[in-house]
């Protein structure tokens, strides 16, 4: 068994396995599946400050080995969020990281200076990413200044490891990634969806509600590989990478390119135990390649 | 009492075409089968092949426990339904089960109305039944556009008094199924109406049950992509907000929705 | 048999179906195939000012529905073009069209000014977002002030239809459309390739010979049509659609999100029959839902 | 002599398996297929399932213009070549071809020496019978890592003399193709030696070739998109510059070629 476990900022994690934001419920669904315990952690899905019903349905389109979502941060609120949810995650002894997401910098800040007191919750991940909601969201993640100001404000309120989440609709992340490690972020995490459409001709419709929506799973892999890489060369904190991520071979592309750990989304509807045989995966890999730990193919790609 | 959802290889064991575009797959497990109920679904894989790398639901058609076998009826819409209702005898495909929630029993010696539109019949011969084994009894009434498309008739008829509709008059009353006598007399027959179709189909019905002051349980469809209340992209309007329809459904007490148009 | 044919400024389209450069060749490619005069009109591959060699090799990667590429405008120059290529061309009787790359101005230039000289080359696709050249390439056409630059000097020599293609690897597609209908483009095209990444695990190293490349194909198709939608609400030049285009649906869904035709991409390589497979299905989509014209689906798409 | 490029649907009409991860398929199609030449591919379609949905080329690795039948040596190396090489008769492939440009003929009464390693040796059996009809004679070189990978031994030795080499000396001279004696002596008995197999095996091959002054033409693979030059993804470096390996190759005289390290 070679060494699994990483570092991001204070967090640490046995092994560079996370799960990502609002695609793995509060865990509990996947208790039947998985011992919740065996991955590095998990991110739950999104907080924000108020109630969120969400946008209506259709919320989903399946479309060439990717998908569709406009789900819209649907959520009980923060005050629900620490009272009901909150107990019921401490049973997890693995890390369980909160995505804080919002449409004013104020309600960013008031989510996380709740999460603050939540002794449970080791770190947050700032969503400035999400495409499926019409204000804030996606905007504060899209311009230097904006993703720069409300990171700076979730940094004066929230002591723990603060993760900020970059859009990949940019021109380019690098920059982004700067400004909030500028900011005070002690990682960033990428890539959250890239905005798309679907359209049905027999309605002549889109298939969402929304309009547009966020596609992710197999398709954006090659998307988000190469953003991880550009930002993991320009930043000095680690980076946690996402996007596509299927199966153990693609988790260890992501770590080659320089992301300490990764996460796992659309992949768990597929298989909700796709987790844990990526973590036994990465292991082989590592045993097969002689290497001690995985530290040792963190940002090791050969590009001479 | 919460059944362990599981991911399971199984075999079909049994092909049988009702027409040609729907199809019965009978399977077994090596595994036990968990407690699968009426109303309940499984979500399909249609292996990584073009367009169908998610997963499909379909519902428990009919569960033997005795035999540990499940079976699905599977209408062919696009790919993934292609895929999965043409699998043959000795083939595998991967489930997760048991999702969802079930239909509501009645109670002892009471009697149902269970009405079904097109492939909407899959959860009614499992409800049937299981009405059957809780002691109460039902009557089915099922609508297709023609004879044609009127499934498994001759297994629902054993179980209940079977009614029929078709839009061309084929067999039985010509119409929908709310243009058959027997919506007309709801309260006086029947202590509950079950309902699983197209969502108009269910929509009529459920106006006429609860103008005729009969609860009505309807089995919607949504868009899934994991199944298992993961995602929250299958939710459907209630009068408590946004409700999975994969967790919360897919039954509901047709009082408890708000119908889109 | 529906009405077929559009217009892209003074250029008329028997139908929408175009080839999307750097996949089609020169069109003799595909004489054995089709007749390539049953097309709406075959844009060839990038001519730059001076002969390139392209990017050394592995340049092609495929990925989950997509593939990447790293070609690097591999050409002979435009005057290899003018007296090698173009006198061969003139055999297709259907609109061909060149796709003028470079990487200064003043090189866009040189090779629009040639352009413009022949005759049996009705317009030109100005191709400011390949992904696959250091200099220049996809860099004029990530921002307004360098998109617009561009343009204008081509514009001021070259006289006929002047579509310009737009890069998909920025945060505001529809700002650079502005900026070029405002700069003189009779048309805009999009989107060029997605700046992508892939990493052979085995060796530790990206599998394309330039690092990242430009990813095309079915992946792409949700991005591509939302920024198409994107584009077509904001300008009012005619928009010419493509990315991950594979059949008549994928097609119809582009014309009906705004896209007046369509460009033929990465699908010519599975199908080199595709194109025309296209264009009958277009048809009988138009006839099967009771229109005369083409022109009654574009833009069609119903959002209320 | 320009022979136009066909797409068809060819019929499986034997599969034989060589070891667990080679097989050769044995096709034919209802019309009449094109002429094949020595070294020349076709681009094959694996369906469009997970990570193939572009064509893989393959050589022809046989092809009899009375019978209508056109053969595949099918190495088992990702998804791809899994699907396409596990098809059974009946099934169908759909295949691009002729591609690419074909091995010189050698004039009549010469004798050449064929080389090949691993599944090298799929262009090499109609190589032999086409110089053979071209009036000339061959020896064959074949090398693999282990007997097992020796292939097509049988069918080869009949079109001329066969030597093997194998890396771990369970069948023929232990070593690398380049280490066996008919390579110490190319000059005096060949006016020509062709090589299909991995790089450094042509390499080696093509270095002792030239350095004896005798002619060597090799076999390239690359990454290839398209198969008949429309998307310049497959070139190799010559001494005029980038190459398409789909159009101007597959094969080229090594001396054209600058080798990559
Ligand atoms: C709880 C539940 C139980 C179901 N039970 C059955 C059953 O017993 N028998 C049966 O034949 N069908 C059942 N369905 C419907 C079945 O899931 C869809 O027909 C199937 O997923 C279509 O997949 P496809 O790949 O063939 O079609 P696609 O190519 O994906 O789509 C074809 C059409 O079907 C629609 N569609 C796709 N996925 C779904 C979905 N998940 N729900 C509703 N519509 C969809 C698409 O919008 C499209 O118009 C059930 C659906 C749900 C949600
Ligand atoms: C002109 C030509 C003729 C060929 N003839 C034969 C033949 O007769 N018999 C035979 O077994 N193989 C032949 N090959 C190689 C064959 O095309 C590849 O093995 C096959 O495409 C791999 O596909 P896959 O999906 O199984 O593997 P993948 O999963 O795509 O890849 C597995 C490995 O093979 C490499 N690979 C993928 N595609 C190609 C490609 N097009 N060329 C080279 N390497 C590739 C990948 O980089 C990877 O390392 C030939 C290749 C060329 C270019
Ligand atoms: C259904 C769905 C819901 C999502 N909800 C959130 C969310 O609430 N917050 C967030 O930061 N990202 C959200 N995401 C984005 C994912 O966390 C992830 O960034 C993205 O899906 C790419 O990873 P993948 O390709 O592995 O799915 C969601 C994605 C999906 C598919
Ligand atoms: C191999 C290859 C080469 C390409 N070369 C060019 C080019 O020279 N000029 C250009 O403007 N676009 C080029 N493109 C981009 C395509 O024209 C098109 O914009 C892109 O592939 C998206 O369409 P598709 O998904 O249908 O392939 C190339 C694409 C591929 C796959
Ligand atoms: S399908 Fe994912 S929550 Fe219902
Ligand atoms: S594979 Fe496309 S040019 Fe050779």
């Amino acid at each position: 068994m070679a060494q699994l476990n990483v570092n991001i900022d204070k967090l640490k994690l046995a092994n560079p396995v996370l799960t990502a934001s609002g695609t793995f419920g509060y865990g509990f669904e996947f208790d039947d599946f998985i011992d919740v315990n065996d991955l590095g952690g998990i991110v739950v899905k999104a907080t924000t400050e108020e109630h969120r019903e969400g946008n209506k349905y259709p919320r989903m389109a399946e479309t060439p080995h990717g998908m569709l979502n406009a789900v819209g941060l649907q959520n009980k609120g923060i005050k629900y969020f620490r009272d009901e949810i909150y107990p019921k995650l401490r049973k997890y002894s693995t890390n369980v990281i909160a995505n804080v997401s919002g449409s004013t910098v104020e309600s960013y800040v008031a989510v996380a200076r709740e999460m603050n007191q939540l002794d449970h919750i080791p770190a947050i991940e700032l969503n400035i990413s999400c495409p499926n909601v019409k204000e804030g969201g996606m905007a504060f993640g899209t311009s230097c200044a904006s993703a720069q100001e409300v990171t700076k404000a979730v940094r004066e309120v929230y002591d723990k490891t603060l993760i900020v989440k970059l859009s990949p609709n940019v021109t380019n992340i690098a920059d982004i990634a700067l400004a909030v490690e500028e900011s005070g972020a002690d990682a960033v995490s990428l890539i959250n969806t890239l905005l798309s459409m679907a359209i049905d001709i027999r309605t002549q419709r889109p298939v969402l509600s929304t309009i547009t929506g966020g596609l992710s799973g197999p398709a954006v892999k090659p998307v988000a590989l190469r953003m991880v890489w550009q930002v993991a060369q320009a930043v000095k904190i680690p980076v946690i990478g996402m996007g596509g991520i299927t199966n153990a071979e693609d988790a260890i592309e992501f770590l080659l390119a320089g992301a300490t750990a990764i996460e796992v989304g659309t992949a768990n509807f597929i298989d909700p135990q796709v987790t844990v045989k990526i973590i036994n995966g990465i292991n082989e890999y590592l045993e097969h390649t002689g290497c001690q730990s995985v530290n040792e193919i963190i940002g090791a790609l050969k590009t001479k | 009492m919460h059944t362990k959802k599981q991911i399971l290889d199984l075999q079909v064991i049994k092909h049988t075409s009702l027409n040609d575009h729907h199809a019965v797959l009978t399977c077994t497990s090596e595994k036990k089968l968990p407690t699968l109920l009426a109303g309940q679904f499984a979500e399909i894989s249609a292996g990584d092949t073009a367009g169908t790398f998610l997963r499909r639901p379909f519902s428990i058609h009919d569960y033997n426990k005795d035999e540990n076998t499940v079976s699905f009826l599977i209408q062919i819409k696009g790919n993934g339904s292609a895929i999965i209702g043409s699998l043959q005898p000795g083939e595998y495909m991967n489930v997760i089960l048991p999702l969802g929630n079930s239909f509501s029993m009645p109670a002892q010696g009471e009697k149902v109305l269970l009405t079904g539109g097109g492939c909407g019949v899959a959860p009614l011969l499992l409800l049937a039944k299981s009405v059957i084994a809780a002691g109460a009894s039902c009557d089915i009434l099922i609508g297709a556009r023609d004879e044609d498309n009127l499934m498994e008739t001759e297994e629902l008829s054993e179980l209940g008094t079977l009614f029929t509709t078709t839009e061309d008059g084929s067999e039985g009353i010509q119409g929908f199924v709310t243009d058959h006598p027997v919506m007309q007399e709801l309260k006086e027959n029947y202590s509950k109406v079950y309902s699983c179709g197209p969502d108009p189909m269910m929509k009529a019905v459920a106006t006429i049950a609860e103008a005729s002051g009969v609860d009505c349980e309807v089995s919607l469809e949504n868009t899934m992509a994991c199944g298992i209340g993961a995602c929250l992209c299958c939710v459907t309007e209630t009068t408590e907000g946004h409700k999975c329809v994969c967790t919360d459904g897919p039954v509901f007490n047709s009082k408890e929705l708000k119908w889109h148009n």
